[in-house]
């Protein structure tokens, strides 16, 4: 058998490495990001049969797990480090060409480093280790953010900073008051202890807690910081703070209300928390008009609209919610991936400077409107399915106040629709001046990808829903997350 | 594989090939997308008069999706796949000469292929899923001319999400109280839904058709659209797109919901709701179509009696009788035919002024182009009800079916719709047709022949359907039964009932012997002189040559009158609503201030509202 | 007395975190947000080691193998700590040299007139 | 009014932490964990500080990551700092020569504070300090340099060198421990030594003096990022 | 003892309050210096020597030399 900690070891290893082989040969660093995360991808569909069976514990240093941190690869967390590796994989790939400027290695170990945090958050089963790889990513992303160094990165990045330093103070507050409420860190044991505390008393670490990821995870109070970054970064890294950043850090908040928590009376708190994000992003989105800022508030929309179908907490939902991740992964991937180049070519994020891109790149072109299509839930793409998944289970609870709020989740696909069909009209029906180029084959070849998983997913759902079927049982059923942590 | 699959595979597959096709050659294309349209109607007119289902997926989460085939789907599926055809020949030489034919080709066929699976489909899955296909596709064609077509397409893509948003929150919600999707197994379950979750179905799914079929608070989206597409596929988009919203009333209200059993019980909520169906349907009738009479575009005009003609489909349907029924869908039937053919003249006077469709700068062009000119009238005499035509036939047992309902204000609607119709299409013809020919289009040609073939075809089976009523009507009336409908006594000749009936043989021996004594009456009894048009008095003054024409301000003391009262409020209202949202938004996004003092604010702000909540009622 | 023996330690703790947030939510000058932010910082870590006191504990070391294990404060919080300091001026130094870039860019520091990415 | 309300809000805040506050009585709360750790964690680790058994032994795995947060924010700093120079003209600022009473003292201060900084984490399992405190210490030595004696410089190279190098002998002795140790990632597969004596404790000495060279070596990075971006 | 824990926060406190009001940032970023050493001193009392080590030698000393460099380059006043 693998063993799952390869997928932190390997990564940052060869980060480490990075510099040694750079004084070697120039050229191979840039393929490093590329190799990591192919292993890495490898090794989690290796593991997906293993998992599927039972959630791999692993006790690092061998010490047993509420003394020794451990690492929890349950069907969610292993989705989520398939996740990573396969948007970064692809993202990587599209990078070779895109990053060209600039401290080109620092880039390549800080994207790796990105992304290690990340499998870090997903796979640990401690909140210090937790918080630990949440700095990991933050920092990186603070740092990749203001990669080009222009006015926009800087001024963002500094804001980013302010706002993610301010939430991970919080989040550390919350974790110390946690600490001494149950004077352990192992989620695992915390949640088995949360029934002998008296529940007002943890309502202040608890909200510490979901502020301080909140901040990361962009649910709506706390996610101002998202559209400036995510429109300044460069396309790449958009790419992944939009498809992997956020959706870890709406991991992390899930993981600590739902399976740490487990306390069912703030579920529908969340829910209208998740709504009122959904709105306010999906609203804001349709305001902009600059495309890279539209497209970071429609990912503030997204989340919201996961958050809510995670909020309600049956099996339907948060399999539709989860369905609804990998999409807004894949497809927010390949419009941050075909917006850059688009961007790259007419020099502006003017959507009124796209216009008529459709006859000088028709490829990214098409990316664009597949990308868009699935995001807004048209069949037969990949939105669809996750969509379906989420009304459903949301009818089936059969509440009034719930049956209202999916009225506003379809009312803001509206909203939606309307911003990305105005976007790609622009692309196809608008006249335009500039000579006709490709994208490199780099570029293309990650976007075909993305296209080609779009399509797949959405024909053939099933593929995914068993997975996130038991993804989502390992969510919310906190009594198997105890034992098979605390044997 | 059954007929069903290897269609729908045919219909899909095409729409790749097309395009991969155009890349290479582009009379291969054309030639490929004749044939394969062609195939399409073969394959569909084998499939007469079978019945059947079959489940082709089950990779959507385990629900099984399938095909399913009927009288119903069959009848709709077919005139799908002929109007599409002749779309396709139609366009040969109307879009030869236009960017992007490639696209153009492959997009209708999807638009087709969309809708032939939306009829084809078993379960409300696959309806909901085709449908999609068949809107965003719709939607890229639609904006295919650029310019204010881009803004036409927005409007109707919204409206269309609208509408399938309402649809899906309609199909989940059966999903979830039945745990089934097929159609089939939801007629036999919805009989024990209590009233108030049918007439929840029905509203729900009515705004996703109503929006599709445009009637009236919902049709804003249709006359900007049907103007600014390009020409052949105004007509698909009118005659069968438009159309599946008929398509989704019959299968929600008499399949789904199965409203025949109950629609006359007494205290039936879905009686309710086609009543004020019917009356949403009659004041889509009237308003429209005196709002078509103020157009000066032809296209314009065509598009508002689109919508008013779709009316009397909604009248006969939502009256629910078999007679009304039957009508309702033969007006579907008719009206696409005639709406296609009347696409088709425009188009054709459009390919050869060069894209003119303003109907004061043309005019006398009967002589230049004579089929143009049949086309369109017979056109119109099927749209107004002309007897010998089919429009005539529909109407009938819509009115029959009205007035034996007694449901006098409706009839009277009806009638005033038909008055209407005959004075703003009256000025269309005219307009183009007659009166004075503009210099500048001396010298046109006939369109050419493959724009001509599908005008005589469509030409000549308005009045197959007008003479021959029972070819159609059996298949109708095959419909009506499998609703749970009495069966209607036909013969090929037309409608035999206890209360007057329907013979157009007889009619039609009236009407040649009429026509033969006028002819007879102006041949023996002649005593005119023919004199050139501009030979006029003119108070004095010269005419001028070029341009004389008394059609300019056409029932222009009737305008005044009327066109106060016929503004298009509801699109007022929408466009309000679009820019409420505008700066709803505009001031939403404000709250991202810039500085980032606020921003932390928002979270600490956040965390002690929270905690003060929590402190002050201690809710958890 | 023992309202002071019992509470100094969190007074100073969150004393520091809610001076450091005020810091930062009312001053505009970068430096001083930062400085703000790391005197939050100090303060979580004193809140933290405050919280594994022990009263009248010793030092966690062991400073020969023959002492057997008296009563000693709870060395986890101190490894947190240690962790968390590190982390602290690892963002610090970012978001200095961040501020060194966003003065050749802007001229000022002041966060108010740095507003061009808004909306 | 802007203080005023902040101040409003931070009391509410205020108001729930003591509250939470109130569960958690000062000086006397008491950890399972915790006290495990102290039972017995020379046991099981070798070391006798704890903190340093619980830093490198019972939480490595945190370390790793901690190391990985100031690698990442040294990367940072330098692409950010990078950036923004490719684009500007180099300018050398003048410096004024500093005094020679300063520039002898820092030159015989240097190793001294070296070898301090080395003591500090070489003896991390026994005595207070440990790795991070060790780096800190050096980094200081070097930017006591930077600031008397003005013109010295590190090698560049020679600080990303050893930075890769010690965290590869971190990860890379983790990994051993996989291979060899029990399957697990980071467990000791070296003797432990008896208690209280240099060579003890397994690998926490050999952690701690790469976590001691890569904190000092990243450290000093950044500051001479800095002071290199100020002249 | 506690007394002069008390006073030694009270200093702490003060000296954070005070970067609020100063106007030169140089003496605010030695405030903050200062409420870093006196951290250090509590966490002496709090019996966690490792942490008061790390705390004095980065938090006051290297911290604080960051920020002067980090001065040096912006400025030394706030407006």
């Amino acid at each position: 058998m693998v063993n799952p900690v390869l997928l932190i070891a390997v990564p940052l290893g060869l980060a480490f490495m990075v510099p040694l082989i750079d004084s070697a040969s120039r050229k191979l660093t840039r393929f490093v990001p590329v190799a990591a995360l192919m292993f890495n991808l490898i090794l989690c569909i290796r593991l997906i049969p293993a998992v599927l069976e039972n959630p791999i514990v692993i006790n690092l240093g061998g010490f047993t797990p509420p003394f020794g941190i451990n690492l929890f690869v349950g069907p969610l967390g292993l989705l989520f480090a398939g996740l990573i590796s396969l948007a970064g994989l692809v993202v990587s790939i599209y990078s070779l060409s895109y990053i060209k400027n600039g401290p080109v290695v620092k880039y390549h170990m800080l994207y790796m480093l990105l992304l290690t945090g990340a499998t870090g958050v997903v796979l640990t089963g401690d909140l210090f280790n937790l918080f630990v790889f949440f700095e990991i990513l933050c920092i990186s992303s603070y740092a990749l953010v203001a990669y080009h160094g222009d006015r926009a990165g800087i001024e963002s990045s500094i804001k980013y900073l302010i706002q993610g330093t301010v939430g991970s103070g919080l989040l550390l507050i919350g974790i110390g008051f946690i600490y001494g409420i149950f004077g352990t860190l192992n989620m695992a044991d915390i949640a088995m202890k949360i029934a002998t505390v008296e529940q007002s008393t943890l309502f202040v670490p608890m909200i510490l807690m979901v502020a301080g990821l909140g901040v990361e995870s962009a649910i709506f109070p706390l996610n101002a910081w998202l559209p400036d970054a995510h429109s300044s970064a460069p396309s790449s890294i958009s790419a992944i703070l939009s498809g992997i950043a956020i959706e870890v850090g709406l991991y992390a908040v899930a993981r600590i209300v739902f399976t740490v928590f487990g306390i069912s009376d703030i579920y529908l708190f969340f829910a209208f928390l998740g709504i009122l994000t959904l709105l306010i992003g999906e609203m804001c989105a349709f305001a902009q008009s600059n495309i890279k800022r539209m497209l970071a508030y429609s990912s503030i929309g997204q989340i919201g609209l996961i958050l809510f179908a995670l909020a309600l907490a049956t099996n339907n939902t948060v399999t539709g919610g989860l369905f609804q991740l990998v999409n807004h992964t894949i497809s927010k991937g390949l419009l941050f991936l075909s917006a850059g180049y688009m961007i790259y070519r007419s020099g502006s994020m003017e959507i009124s400077s796209l216009n008529g891109m459709g006859k000088r790149m028709p490829l990214t072109s098409l990316a664009f409107t597949v990308g868009a299509f699935s995001l807004v839930g048209l069949p037969p793409f990949a939105g669809f399915p996750g969509k379906f998944l989420i009304v459903s289970g949301a009818l089936l609870k059969g509440q009034m106040v719930i049956n209202i709020l999916v009225g506003l989740v379809l009312l803001s696909t509206v909203i939606e629709g309307t911003y990305f069909f105005r976007v790609i009209q622009a692309l196809y029906f608008k006249d335009g001046n500039g000579e006709r180029k490709r994208a490199p084959a780099t570029a293309v070849t990650a976007m075909i990808t993305l296209m080609i998983l779009i399509v797949a997913l959405g024909v053939y759902p099933k593929f995914l829903a068993d997975f996130l079927s038991s993804a989502s049982s390992d969510l919310l059923d906190k009594m198997s997350y105890v034992g098979s942590v605390l044997k | 594989m059954t007929g069903m699959e290897i269609l729908l595979l045919v219909a899909f597959g095409g729409v790749m090939l097309t395009y991969i096709l155009g890349r290479i050659s582009s009379s291969l294309r054309n030639t490929f997308a004749v044939v394969l349209s062609l195939v399409l109607v073969v394959i569909i007119a084998l499939m007469y008069d079978k019945t059947g289902e079959t489940i082709f997926y089950r990779g959507f989460f385990g629900i099984p999706m399938s095909f399913r085939i009927d009288a119903l789907s069959w009848l709709f599926a077919m005139a799908t796949s002929v109007l599409g055809c002749l779309s396709v020949i139609f366009s040969l030489s109307y879009m030869s000469d236009r960017k992007n034919i490639s696209f153009y080709y492959s997009m209708l066929f999807l638009v087709n292929a969309g809708m032939l699976g939306v009829v084809f489909s078993g379960d409300l899955l696959s309806f909901f899923i085709f449908w999609e296909i068949m809107s965003w596709s719709t939607f890229l064609l639609i904006s295919f001319n650029r310019g204010p077509a881009v803004a036409a397409g927005l409007k109707y893509i919204i409206m269309s999400i609208i509408g399938s948003m309402a649809m899906l929150a309609g199909t989940i919600s059966l999903y979830t109280n039945y745990g089934t999707l097929n159609i089939a197994d939801l007629s036999h379950l919805t009989v024990s839904a209590s009233p108030g979750y049918q007439l929840f179905l029905l509203i729900i799914f009515g705004v996703a058709f109503g929006i599709k079929n445009a009637v009236m608070p919902l049709h804003t989206w249709l006359p900007d659209a049907y103007t600014e597409a390009p020409s052949p596929f105004s007509a698909v988009l009118s005659g069968m797109l438009t159309r599946m919203g008929i398509y989704g009333f019959l299968l929600i209200i008499y399949v789904v919901v199965g409203a025949a059993r109950f629609l006359h019980a007494a205290d039936s909520t879905v009686s309710s709701f086609n009543y004020v169906l019917a009356w949403l349907g009659a004041i889509t009738i009237v308003i429209p179509t005196f709002i078509a009479m103020l157009q000066n575009d032809a296209k314009r005009l065509l598009a508002w009696h689109g919508i008013g003609q779709g009316g009397y489909m909604i009248l006969g349907i939502a009256f629910g009788t078999n007679m009304g029924v039957a009508g309702g869908i033969f007006h579907t039937l008719n009206h696409a035919i005639y709406i296609v053919l009347l696409f088709m003249s425009v188009a054709a006077i459009q390919y050869r002024t060069g894209g003119v469709r303003d109907l004061n700068s043309l005019g006398g062009l009967i002589k230049k182009m004579p089929v143009a000119f049949i086309g369109a009238l017979l056109g119109i005499c099927g749209l107004i009800g002309v007897p010998l035509t089919n429009g005539f036939v529909s109407k009938w047992m819509i009115y029959k079916t009205l007035i034996s309902g007694r449901a006098p204000f409706l009839a009277f609607a009806a009638l005033i719709g038909s008055w209407g119709t005959i004075l703003s299409v009256y000025k269309f013809l005219h307009n183009i047709f007659l009166g004075q020919l503009p210099e500048k289009y001396r010298d046109i040609k006939q369109s050419p022949f493959n724009m001509k073939l599908p005008i005589i075809v469509l030409s000549s089976t308005i009045l197959l359907f007008g003479i021959l009523p029972g070819l159609p009507l059996r298949v109708i009336n095959k419909i009506v039964v499998s609703f749970g409908f009495d069966s209607l006594n036909i013969s090929l000749w037309g409608i035999v009932s206890e209360s007057g009936m329907l013979n157009t043989i007889n009619l039609f021996a009236a009407i040649l012997a009429g026509l033969i004594a006028v002819w007879l009456f102006f041949r023996i009894g002649a005593r005119t002189i023919p004199v050139k048009q501009d030979d006029n008095y003119a108070a004095g003054a010269a005419v001028p040559r070029d341009r004389y024409s008394y059609t300019a301000k056409y029932y222009d003391p009737l305008f005044r009158m009327i066109s106060p009262y016929l503004k298009d409020i509801f699109n007022t209202f929408y466009m309000k609503i679009a820019d409420l949202t505008g700066y709803l938004s505009n001031g939403i996004r404000k709250i991202y201030t810039g500085y980032v003092g606020n921003y932390v604010m928002y979270i600490v702000l956040f965390i002690s509202l929270m905690i003060f909540v929590q402190m002050k009622w201690s809710p958890w | 007395m023992s309202f002071l023996q019992n509470n100094i330690y969190y007074i100073g703790a969150f004393g520091l975190i809610l001076i450091g947030l005020l810091i930062v939510l009312v001053k505009h000058n970068l430096i001083k947000v930062i400085i703000g932010l790391s005197i939050m910082d100090t303060g979580i870590n004193l809140f933290l080691i405050a919280i594994g006191y022990l009263r009248n504990g010793t030092a966690p070391i062991f400073s020969s193998p023959e002492v057997e294990s008296v009563l000693m404060v709870d060395p986890v919080p101190q490894a947190l700590v240690l962790t968390a300091i590190v982390i602290g001026v690892a963002v610090l130094a970012l978001a200095l040299s961040l501020a060194i870039r966003l003065y050749k860019h802007f001229g000022t520091l002041d966060l108010r007139k740095i507003k061009e990415l808004k909306w | 009014m802007r203080s005023v309300f902040s101040l409003i809000l931070l009391v509410v805040i205020g108001a729930g932490v003591v509250f939470t506050l109130s569960s958690i009585p000062f000086g006397s709360t008491s950890s399972d964990v915790g006290e495990y750790y102290i039972d017995s964690g020379r046991a099981d680790t070798g070391a006798t500080n704890i903190v340093t058994s619980v830093v490198v032994g019972y939480r490595a795995f945190d370390t790793l990551g901690e190391v990985t947060v100031l690698f990442v924010a040294a990367i940072g700093l330098g692409a950010i700092l990078a950036a923004g120079r490719e684009n500007e003209e180099k300018k050398k600022a003048e410096w004024e020569p500093a005094s020679l009473v300063l520039y002898t003292g820092c030159r015989f201060l240097f190793p001294l504070i070296l070898l301090f900084g080395a003591y500090v984490f070489i003896h991390g399992h026994l005595t207070p300090g440990g790795g991070f405190q060790g780096g800190a210490i050096i980094a200081s030595a070097f930017l006591m340099v930077y600031l008397g004696c003005r013109k010295k410089r590190i090698s560049k190279t020679w600080a990303r060198n050893t930075e890769s190098i010690s965290g590869l002998v971190f990860v890379v002795t983790g990994l051993t421990g996989l291979a060899v140790g029990g399957h697990y990632f980071l467990s000791n597969f070296l003797p432990e030594g008896t208690l209280n004596t240099l060579f003890s404790a397994g690998i926490i000495p050999i952690i701690y003096i790469a976590i001691g060279l890569k904190v000092g070596s990243e450290l000093t990075g950044v500051i001479d990022d800095l002071i290199e971006e100020s002249e | 003892m506690i007394i002069i824990v008390t006073l030694i926060v009270a200093i702490m406190l003060a000296a954070a309050i005070s970067v609020v009001f100063f106007k030169d940032l140089l003496s605010a970023v030695i405030a903050s210096c200062l409420v870093s050493l006196f951290a250090s001193i509590l966490f002496l009392f709090l019996q966690a020597p490792d942490v008061a080590m790390a705390e004095a030698s980065i938090g006051a000393a290297l911290i604080t030399a960051i920020f002067m460099i980090a001065l040096r380059r912006t400025r030394r006043y706030e407006e």
